[in-house]
């Protein structure tokens, strides 16, 4: 239990730093300075400190309890990832956290908040290519255990090279939770700060932490199962290395319209899914 | 692929049950359901577009109790669905949380909100047909509807998974999103979401089952 | 009606270039009028594939609660045996060890429906509307959670129309 | 026993090609069909291709779920129906006030009380179905609003009164005789109350 404790903290930090990575890495590609790559984790703590309340228009237990719903799932996600539980688990853990979206966007009755709310369901299309990535693991290894597939993949090879359009579904998931993605229409600059534009102080650095642990969880989850496990040092060079290259895509794509990001998540949907099919097939046969 | 069980609770030929998998949805669908209970509604900001005036919108409070109701029947049915133990029964939670949906939102004064949960009711009609049939397709070339029997004897027609997910889609929505983003303009958040818990949900139990059986 | 028709329209509707038809689709998914249509079309799909696996779909012979007739039965298409109170009717559940009580319920019949079975040929034709039988055996008691949830699914649907309907009237 | 003419197998797949094709069939005409009403109507159709389907079952189970597969399209087809009228904003748009025919001042009380009673006599479900519409017959005809609810909380006793029946079945299985009864007579009430109700709805004038 310590051990998982320390963990925690440990990403918690970790994830915030990979933020922070995140956005120094834009901000080079872009020729700014961009702010010291840490900055996330000063920003979580000083918003940690700063004097907060609820705002008047806001449905208020929701609007506290989402924020704590938020950092229960990633911290039972990572609990789930850490005892090398269900990949489904993880998959649930990852759509629940579209309700964290939802719901935080729709508390605070703010304009801005309940459009970021409303891209969020829009871009529920996101989820279905992850389900068909869930399948295609279970049918190459057998299993759906975390600790099973890595098992697997010692034995075997990394999925990386046998499942390509698995990792990349995986890799656009994470993709379009990260910040200033071509996906990440719900926290677009039009709509201040989208969906978590109302939650300030505390609850900001709370949210913070919740997604610092996503951006951990996903990775890790990502490197483990398609490529296996690492000694602990190459794990984090891995992980700083799949958030560069996040970072470089973000930088070098536009942001685009919410109805284009759901249309080119369904096109990928069913070439995932076609190619699901396909494996089932091959498999089977 | 059947987890470990954790609690059974038979009613004659169901048996409900949950797995480490399924607590978890029970869990998460039982806090909101809590939270549909206990929190007062939104009182959404409207801003007029182009200028800076806006206006605050109170929900009137019989509509805030009929959704309330709404929500809370929603969120049972959802924890229904969650923890049963047989196909045919999932299927009419499944039309349930469809029928519900539509009642959250159906009292809202909102053109836009009526048209897309008067399309998004078509849609739960229609996501009854392939619903049913999945359900009586697997009875028929199984003779059996328990999913323990299923998980363990096998056997299910791709065709009559198939049917299940897509009627699982129709009834809660889910890659039809374009309904569900235009029923999110009504005010009253926390029984808004429960739209979106319900269906969302609804779809990671339908995946557990399509996996086990 | 057609500049109602112009204003569901979204812009990308009139789009050029390459990647026009990718505007022109994404317009047509998000329209909510086409919601139904893009629904039925999927299903079609998928049924379109099951009517080529019908060939591969084969009846399975042992069902549960199966169904015999016996045409000189006065209460022929649901005869299923047993005396009232008696002697249980013999029905194959799925887990008749959850309900110990199995077969009395289609067994009994009531006095009145005792009265027309033995005087009559063609109980079998009302016996749905007496209580006692097969058919409330299996919705009141084997499963009976089926026929809760379907209660409760009109229960809410009329709680929907009703208040839609006094709030007109106000 | 009744001969069939083949093996059940052959039968099944032979009825769920029919099936798959009337659904195929039902469906298309949703993509062809543009008015709402008729859109609506088509589909209230349509979910009788789903009991078809589970009707090919052939048992008695199959004959026990069809009615749950019943009961939701009705309740279905009811729910978006008034959402409809709500939508179009035709809820207080009555042409016709109520069924203004010379027969209807004067037969619906007998016959409505002929139904009624002979309803509780069947009890049941389809006791219930005849006995609610002697009393939609009732209603259609008087113009009257004041029973509604009334209706609706008898709808919601039954509801209650139906769920203590399943409990006592479940949990105390040597009661199985009152529990039918109080089942029995729940789901009557509860079925009548309903299309009482929609008799109100539909028969309200002044």
């Amino acid at each position: 239990m310590i051990e998982f404790l320390l963990l925690l903290i440990f990403a918690v930090f970790f994830g915030l730093l990979l933020h922070g990575i995140h956005r120094k890495v834009i901000a080079r590609i872009q020729k700014r300075p961009g702010p010291p790559f840490w900055q996330e984790i000063l920003h979580t703590l000083k918003f940690s400190f700063k004097q907060t309340w609820i705002p008047r228009t806001a449905s208020q237990v929701m609007y506290v309890a989402i924020v704590l719903i938020a950092i229960g799932i990633w911290t039972a996600a990572l609990y789930v990832f850490c005892i090398g539980g269900s990949l489904l688990l993880i998959f649930a853990f990852y759509m629940l956290h579209k309700i964290v979206e939802h719901g935080t966007g729709l508390s605070s009755g703010s304009p801005y908040t309940k459009f970021g709310a409303i891209r969020s369901v829009m871009s529920a299309a996101a989820e279905l290519p992850l389900l068909v990535t869930v399948s295609v693991v279970y049918l190459f290894t057998g299993t759906l255990s975390i600790s099973g597939i890595a098992g697997w993949e010692a034995a075997n090879v990394p999925l990386i090279g046998i499942a390509l359009p698995a990792a990349v579904s995986l890799y656009l998931i994470i993709l379009s939770k990260a910040h200033y993605g071509p996906f990440s229409v719900i926290e677009a600059k039009e709509l201040v700060s989208g969906y978590w534009t109302e939650h300030f102080g505390g609850w900001r650095a709370l949210l913070n932490i919740a997604l610092s642990l996503k951006t951990f969880v996903l990775i890790s989850v990502f490197i483990v199962v398609f490529i296996g496990v690492l000694p602990w040092w190459l794990f984090l060079i891995v992980m700083i290395l799949v958030m560069v290259s996040v970072s470089f895509i973000c930088a070098t794509t536009p942001m685009l319209t919410p109805y284009n990001t759901v249309l080119i998540q369904t096109i990928w949907t069913g070439v995932v899914c076609l190619y699901g099919v396909i494996v089932w097939v091959v498999m089977i046969s | 692929m059947m987890e470990s069980i954790l609690v059974t609770i038979p009613f004659g030929d169901m048996i409900h049950y949950l797995s480490g998998y399924t607590g978890v949805l029970f869990g998460f669908a039982a806090v909101f359901v809590l939270l549909a209970v206990i929190s007062l509604p939104e009182k959404p900001v409207e801003i007029v577009f182009g200028t800076d005036g806006y206006s605050l919108k109170e929900t009137p409070v019989d509509l805030a109790k009929f959704q309330r109701f709404m929500a809370i029947a929603c969120g049972i049915a959802t924890i229904g669905a969650i923890v049963t133990g047989d196909i045919f029964n999932f299927t009419l939670f499944a039309a349930f949380i469809g029928v519900l949906n539509i009642g959250i939102v159906a009292a809202v004064k909102n053109k836009h909100v009526l048209s897309a949960a008067f399309s998004y009711g078509l849609v739960v009609m229609m996501g009854t047909v392939p619903l049913f049939a999945g359900a009586a397709i697997i009875a028929a070339t199984t003779g059996t509807l328990s999913i323990w029997e299923l998980a363990a004897a096998g056997g299910v027609p791709v065709i009559a998974k198939l049917l299940l997910l897509i009627g699982v889609l129709g009834e809660g929505m889910a890659p039809f999103y374009i309904g569900k983003a235009e029923i999110t303009r009504a005010s009253g958040a926390p029984y808004i979401l429960m739209i979106h818990v319900s269906s969302l949900l609804l779809f990671l139990r339908v995946v557990e089952i399509l996996l086990t059986v | 009606m057609k500049e109602v028709q112009e204003a569901k329209d979204c812009p990308a509707k009139k789009a050029r270039g390459t990647f026009a038809p990718f505007q022109k689709l994404s317009c047509y998914l998000s329209t909510i009028e086409n919601l139904p249509k893009l629904y039925a079309i999927c299903v079609c799909l998928i049924i379109v594939f099951g009517l080529c696996s019908v060939p591969f779909i084969s009846y399975e012979e042992d069902q549960l609660y199966p169904k015999s007739l016996d045409p000189s039965s006065s209460l022929d298409p649901y005869d299923r045996g047993g005396v009232p109170f008696t002697e249980p009717a013999v029905i194959i559940a799925q887990y008749p060890e959850n309900a110990p009580a199995i077969g009395y319920v289609t067994a009994y019949l009531t006095p009145l429906s005792q009265f027309l079975a033995d005087y009559t040929f063609h109980l079998g034709t009302t016996i749905v509307a007496h209580p006692g039988g097969i058919l409330d055996e299996i919705l009141y008691y084997t499963r009976g959670f089926d026929t809760i949830v379907e209660a409760s699914i009109l229960f809410c649907a009329f709680a929907i129309a009703a208040f839609l309907y006094r709030r007109s009237k106000e | 026993m009744i001969e069939f003419f083949a093996e059940m197998d052959i039968i099944y797949k032979i009825g769920l090609a029919v099936a798959f094709i009337a659904i195929i069939v039902a469906f298309s005409a949703i993509v062809r069909q543009k008015d709402e009403i008729h859109l609506l109507i088509i589909i209230d159709l349509i979910e009788i291709t789903g009991l078809v389907v589970i009707a090919l079952l052939a048992t008695d189970l199959a004959e026990a779920l069809i009615l749950p597969g019943l009961v939701v399209g009705v309740a279905e087809i009811m729910a978006v129906s008034e959402l409809w009228l709500v939508k179009e904003g035709l809820q207080n748009v009555r042409p016709v006030r109520r069924l203004d025919i010379e027969v209807l001042h004067t037969a619906p009380p007998i016959i409505g009380a002929l139904l009624t009673a002979y309803g509780i006599f069947l009890t049941g479900f389809t006791g219930g179905l005849i006995a609610g519409l002697g009393l939609a017959l009732f209603f259609l005809g008087k113009a009257t609003t004041e029973n509604f609810l009334s209706s609706e909380t008898a709808s919601g006793y039954a509801w209650v009164l139906w769920v203590l029946a399943f409990l006592i079945f479940i949990f105390f299985p040597s009661q199985w005789f009152l529990a039918l009864m109080a089942a029995a007579v729940g789901i009557m009430i509860k079925v009548m109350a309903k299309i009482a109700l929609v008799g109100t709805m539909r028969g309200d004038g002044s």
